[in-house]
């Protein structure tokens, strides 16, 4: 059995709202519209027009009352159809959001979910291609997560749902329709991904490739590239990004002795730097043969046309050839 | 009766935009006229103390008083109930107290000590109590979070209100217009209440709006313009507002007010307009003097009585003054507590050097 | 004189708020009036290749063409000079064409090619022309631009304006209050020029919109509506408005329209409207069929003359499509150029990996 | 003869604007009020309400605008009261401001600055002290530059006008006040300090102590504690963001093998993440006796209350201490 990153979404979505009627979705298109991505398909006709609720182009405005409804006891989950456009709301989230909590004692609680594609598709240019995983991840009181495959997609957003502080969920558009295979435990009720916890998605011994989101992928296939020519690499699936699994790298390091992060964002502040900031600050500093090494979007707005997009996106054959760097093969 | 007294409102009280203006007689018990006294006095004086205290450097940061505009707090209070919500900018010290908090718990917070109304997280411009939510220091932000929690009412099913308060300077945000809109499309009950002082910061408002009435910049919502010096204004139209919002949406309420301070302490307030303007203000206009004026003439009270409560909100607040000063401040462990939920935690935050991690649910 | 002709209108047209309306006859050369059909025609025809090319994966990304709304671009351009200025949002190609970009520059950005208007780096959303300031992807943003354009031009003593555009679903965002705010207190030469086609993205307007006279918005600003699907009562009302900016400020101008496709290409567009809706609009309403039949109607021209001209906009275009398809890919080092302008860079930019760091101004 | 950095960035823009007609102010109480925090003070008098426009409390509008008048021909000096009311303009400054001439293919030109206090004052909590230099650095498109006195204030920001794309110029309201010694360079008509280029603000050869904006301060108070036990640090003020002089660092540390950053914001993600990750990357890399250590701002949303403040707040002492720590000494 498979299933799609979408329906993935979609279910975690639908099975929360069935188990807490306090939990509703507003955003642009997401009610008759069924979602620009059609995440939302089939919510408006289940839960009715009281908890799917289509708003206005007014991301400040509606994340602002999303944020109101949630103090108020409620538990919105916010849908941004891209976090591109977040940018118009960003006050809302990391002022309003994420701070409240905090300044007001631990008065105002902020249960909301705030959710959409992040980082490039295809073909979009500047203004729809930014990531903004390191942004939000640098806010104290926001948790930040970033699922790759369909597990990740149900399980970190049933999670998301469920936690009672603000919550981002950087999806990625062009990973809605790949399916994944459903396994048993993903059907269950109760099934989460724990936040902060990474996942090793391939096992090896001689470079960690850490990562997240649609690049996963391209860690996997570069793995098996890689692999071909005898190199292990292990694959680690961030999934989360506020926070970070530390450990799992250093574990992982302590075993490869070699650290490559990958992601499609903006190089400079980005989550590789954390990365490796942190880990030269740790123990696994030590273990390293290499030094750490990212791989990351180029540092320049999204071009449009295809070949000038390829060259500032890393791909599955970047990160081949950049692993084999790292380990210093010819 | 003999308990209960009768004021009347003269023509100029109210002005409508696209609804009928309140009643112009109210009629209430004398108890209540003479507490909507008290509880100006007692912000006032709450004011008062925050001034010196700031003056004394034991408050710290941006500090902005309510002095002159306390009719909207105690007039909206007189006409809600605890059920209903209200929120507004850092403005803030007047409505966190009729809202429930105490002038120890507010004082306390302005001084930043553990027992301040947000364990002294929050500041003078950050302030909570029940169905209050504060206290926001970013311009604007605070009114789409109103409609949010008019949302949730409704979600909710409460028949309740959420009055979401602005400055004249606050009007010009996009996000304000954002909120009408969606406010009216989904009939949020939600007052979108303007404190039109005549100024934002050092900007008259004809200087940074090109419609100055607020009350009809709803455009496709009602409003209703309010002598925001006069207590009892306040009360009607907010009760008035508060019935229409429950049963039909959103309305704009402009209050006409007028701050005698500065903007915040750290500005004299007196480049921008003159000094004839604040004192013509004061003596024709205080919300204080004026109601009891109206207390006297009405009979509802005496000049002694009225002594009595003047002195014991000045011994309240000193009383609560002196308490405030005596907390100390929040233990260290505070830094790392309330980032998230309590239990819900991440493992562990960083401190301004490694070493400096906080580790929680360590046992 | 025999090289003119004079149109009537009808009383829909236009109507006012806050200001008188145009006048209802527009005299002009029939030069002029055969050339708006023969550019309503070049924009359809370059919205016809568009569409085929990008089912033909030619194009990638977003793609939304303005066919039903070429009356816009056309009549708008029509009206104004070149030292005037125009910026729109994503649904730019009309307007791109129309201050003046060939069919194959533009059809060349359409498909990434080195020799498109933005060299292929902007794609669909991202196009300009001599004061054409875009081509802008994020809803509502390009009105504050315009306003800015409109300010600098004021600035400059330029006695030009700029017509910023919008949807109806864009005329929600707060930024638009902000821009007719500060452009009403500055007097600032802009038309905010709404266009109306009845849909944001799949939403329709009066599901995202309290007011949906959009004309009307600007509250203090005056307002038209026009008829957006006739080329000269749009070209006859900003002729109008441009005056009016140019000597005394804002002014609201709604065009109603009507998109024939969906929103992008990715949208069926028959989800959240009837194909009877469209059909209707089509068959009613087209801007070119409606023009097409006042130029016979009036003698202004042939159904002859009409026949060359449409044939010769469908070769032309063709044309620039065989063209367009030609031109390469930009080359791999212009992903390096215009993050700066030229000569004022950073010493360096990494790339994906630090192996493929570019360096600037190496001799 | 001194200058407090308030008066080194009014002379700069004074100057500027007399030099260039083109160039002009706008901002909330920039005009009649003379700047919120006086920075403005006298332009208004002198070059009238054309050029010196106060606006309404509409960071979004304003903020637009100010980038539509650049891309036709004018050089606006854009103030925000403080850099945490620009996140609700943050979609104008990236969006528009920074990506559009790239995405226009050179067409559109964006000469514009964006100026104002960014990150911590005293007392002013969680939503007025956010610092937004990693933010702003992560952005192909703009240049982001922190003086830290009134050299690098009055040298910086004429840099800041005269360059033809965006400059973002993080100020820092605590040290307005703040006098330092006026150069006879820095009275030319043509003195600036160019992008890109750090500043040894104090030699030294144990330790690098790499910080910008107010707490060089710190650092060099720092340097004055160490100095009188034997250690050497040097001292280097970054003055930009992007770009990062990285090679300032490169060298520096080949002399003292030693790499400390110092910066108020939020640690994760930081401008210390990534001169560590550049570190870990860069030649100097070998040269290192020790892991780069980042001195943060705590990861909390920033407290009222004084004794929490500090706490959240890296100072003279506990740089003091941490380098002590980087070089091991007891
Ligand atoms: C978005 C934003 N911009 C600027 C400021 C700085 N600021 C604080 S209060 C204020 C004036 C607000 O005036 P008004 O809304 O009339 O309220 P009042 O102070 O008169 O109560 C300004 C500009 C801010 N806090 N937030
Ligand atoms: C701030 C922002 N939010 C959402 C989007 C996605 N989006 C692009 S176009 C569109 C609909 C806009 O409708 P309208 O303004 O009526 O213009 P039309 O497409 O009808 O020309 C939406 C929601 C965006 N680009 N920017
Ligand atoms: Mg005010
Ligand atoms: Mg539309």
């Amino acid at each position: 059995d498979t299933i799609t990153v979408r329906e993935a979404l979609n279910q975690a979505i639908d099975e929360e709202m069935e188990r807490d009627e306090s939990v509703w979705l507003l955003g642009e298109e997401v009610a008759q519209y069924n979602g620009a991505y059609k995440v939302s398909k089939g919510l408006l006709d289940k839960y009715g027009p009281k908890r799917v609720v289509d708003t206005p182009i007014t991301e400040m405005g509606f994340a602002g009352i999303a944020v109101g409804a949630a103090f108020h006891g409620t538990k919105p989950i916010c849908e941004f159809m891209t976090f591109n456009f977040a940018m118009q709301a960003i006050d809302q989230i990391v002022n309003s959001g994420a701070k409240t909590h905090y300044m007001s004692g631990a008065f105002a609680k902020c249960p909301i979910v705030f959710r959409g594609p992040n980082g490039a598709a295809a073909g979009v240019a500047a203004q729809h291609s930014q990531d903004y995983a390191s942004w939000y991840g640098q806010i104290p009181g926001l948790k930040v997560v970033s699922p790759y495959d369909a597990e990740d997609a149900k399980g970190l957003m049933r999670a998301a749902i469920r936690d009672p502080n603000p919550v981002i969920v950087l999806e990625n558009e062009l990973m809605y329709g790949v399916s994944f295979p459903s396994t048993s435990d993903m059907t269950s009720r109760d099934f989460v991904v724990p936040f902060g916890k990474a996942k090793i998605a391939r096992e090896g011994t001689d470079i960690t490739i850490a990562t997240y989101s649609r690049p996963v992928g391209f860690a996997l296939e570069a793995a098996e590239l890689l692999a071909k020519e005898g190199i292990s690499a292990e694959v680690i699936n961030l999934r989360s990004i506020r926070p970070l699994d530390l450990p799992a790298l250093v574990k992982s390091i302590k075993k490869t002795n070699h650290l490559m992060t990958v992601e499609q964002g903006f190089p400079q502040f980005g989550v590789g730097s954390e990365i490796s900031a942190q880990i030269m600050e740790s123990e696994a500093f030590d273990y390293l043969d290499a030094p750490v090494c990212r791989v990351t979007g180029a540092d320049v707005p999204m071009p449009y046309a295809q070949n000038l997009e390829a060259l500032a996106l890393p791909d599955t054959e970047v990160i081949y050839r950049q692993a084999k760097r790292v380990l210093n093969i010819e | 009766g003999e308990d209960t007294v009768t004021f009347e409102f003269c023509d100029r009280t109210f002005e409508g935009y696209n609804i009928e203006i309140p009643s112009r007689t109210l009629t209430m018990s004398k108890t209540e006229a003479v507490g909507l006294y008290r509880e100006m006095q007692m912000v006032r004086r709450l004011e008062m103390a925050a001034d010196s205290s700031y003056k004394h450097k034991l408050i710290r940061g941006f500090c902005h008083l309510c002095t002159g505009q306390e009719a909207v707090p105690v007039g909206i209070e007189g006409a809600i109930t605890k059920d209903d919500a209200v929120i507004t900018a850092y403005r803030c010290h007047g409505f966190t107290y009729m809202r429930g908090a105490t002038p120890v718990g507010i004082l306390a917070e302005l001084m930043g000590r553990k027992d301040g109304v947000s364990k002294g997280k929050g500041g003078s411009m950050h302030m909570y109590a029940p169905n209050f939510y504060g206290g926001n220091g970013i311009v604007g932000a605070q009114v789409p979070l109103g409609a949010g929690i008019a949302f949730a009412q409704k979600y909710k099913g409460e028949r309740t209100c959420t009055l979401a308060l602005y400055g004249d300077g606050a009007a010009n945000q996009g996000q304000v217009f954002e909120s009408y809109n969606m406010a009216k499309l989904w009939d949020l009950p939600v007052i979108f209440v303007c404190e039109n002082n005549k100024y934002g910061m050092g900007t008259a408002a004809g200087r940074a709006a090109a419609n100055t009435d607020y009350y009809t910049r709803g455009q496709y919502i009602p409003g209703i313009r309010v002598n925001g010096m006069d207590v009892l204004a306040v009360r009607q139209a907010v009760a008035y507002a508060r019935e229409y919002a429950v049963e039909s949406g959103p309305l704009v309420l402009e209050m006409k007010t007028y701050r005698y301070g500065g903007h915040s302490m750290s500005d004299p307030g007196t480049t921008y307009r003159t000094r004839e303007e604040i004192q013509h203000m004061r003596s024709t206009s205080d919300p204080i003097t004026g109601y009891k004026h109206r207390l006297l003439e009405t009979g509802a009270t005496t000049e002694e009585d009225l002594k009595v409560i003047d002195k014991q909100a000045k011994k309240e607040i000193d009383e609560a003054l002196a308490q405030a000063k005596a907390i100390p401040e929040p233990n260290g462990s505070e830094l790392w507590d309330d980032v998230y939920v309590k239990g819900s935690e991440v493992p562990y935050l960083r401190g301004r050097v490694p070493e400096e991690t906080h580790y929680y649910n360590v046992d």
